[in-house]
């Protein structure tokens, strides 16, 4: 299993990464927990997740090949 | 309805006057066109403590953001009475006094136009995963929030 | 506020995309500029009672209307936070598909630029005294009414 | 006494002219009725007055120079 984590704008300065692979993460609230045991910063960060583009809230089961996004609020326009 | 087809909003750097005169000379033909609605976004130099911003550099989920304009110019249309509709945003570096986003929406009567327009901005800026890095003149930046 | 100096908003014949792209490239010094809306209006191939409108001859009461624009600008200036205000309106023919006013709003904040915009349009349409009169293929014309 | 009228849109029309000149009108209502009895189509229009570009609503004095305009509806824009 591997799941694709993209990070943009001020999560990548956190990471020092704009994209990751996560292999033992069954749902978003699993994949959180990881990434905030490796980028203690990141919890700290306030952002939302989307699921293959789609905003989710609450926990979301991931399957393999799944691509998770780590938005901080947009700033567009 | 040709108009209602996918398009890139998504463009490399600044959208130059040049660019939003070609956009409104190619409407002339569309002759049950009343109204033109347009919005522009510049890059203004503000002061953020005490420093100030010679630019800002967006970056962007753009395969979803893709998604998210094209559902704006969906809703746009399905909920006014619009005869077309453009939405441009830049990535990449834009200097304070270039342009960043232009909305172009047009229909036979102006209160469509009006009111499309305001709302797809307001969409943009709230819906579309796009981020500014405001950047000083010493190379430090801050991250842009949207109010 | 030099930019609230007496301006001459009518103009002679349609106003051409590239007089637009001129008014919208002077800006770029102004980066204290956050949001630009722009307003134009083209006119319409209307059909009435069967005829086909090809052309709007547009003519004033030119001394009331341009104490009429005047009186416009300086109550949006005075209303909204605005950094400047061009407002330029044809006289004489202008045929379908061609512009026949262009209202541009400047403000730090998009608010203020969108809302005075619109008001500035309603206000245009309603207490200036100009008229126009749809010209039809076969040179008949009716005066055309605003709504 | 010369009161100068100025005729706009359809009201041009009517009239055949853009521009007359009336001697013996000391209000407005005297000058309206002065022009329905030369234009009686005048009449059946729909117009609003101004005197000196300011509009007028009921009956306004005239003094000599003042211009009055004649304004069907506007439509502008």
């Amino acid at each position: 299993m591997a799941i694709e984590v993209l990070l943009f704008g001020q999560l990548s300065e956190i990471t020092g990464a704009d994209k990751l692979t996560v292999t033992k993460a069954s749902s978003t609230v699993e994949l959180v927990q990881v990434l905030h045991k490796q980028f203690p910063n990141l919890a700290l960060a306030n952002y939302k997740l989307a699921v293959n583009k789609v905003l989710t809230e609450g926990n979301t089961v991931l399957k393999d090949a799944d691509v998770v996004a780590l938005l901080p609020p947009f700033s567009g326009g | 309805m040709a108009e209602k087809k996918k398009q890139t909003v998504l463009m490399q750097g600044p959208i130059p006057a040049s660019f939003i005169a070609n956009s409104i000379a190619k409407h002339s033909s569309k002759t049950n066109i009343g109204a033109h609605s347009i919005f522009l976004g510049q890059v203004r130099t503000d002061v953020v403590e005490n420093k100030t911003v010679l630019a800002i550099e967006y970056s962007a989920y753009a395969e979803m953001a893709e998604e998210k304009f094209y559902h704006i110019r969906e809703s746009a249309f399905k909920k006014y009475d619009l005869i077309c509709m453009h939405i441009y945003h830049s990535v990449g570096v834009v200097k304070a006094g270039e342009m960043s986003l232009f909305v172009f929406v047009s229909s036979a009567h102006r209160a469509a136009a009006f009111e499309a327009c305001r709302e797809i901005v307001e969409q943009i800026k709230k819906e579309v995963p796009v981020w500014g890095k405001e950047m000083f003149e010493d190379e430090t930046h801050v991250w842009k929030t949207n109010t």
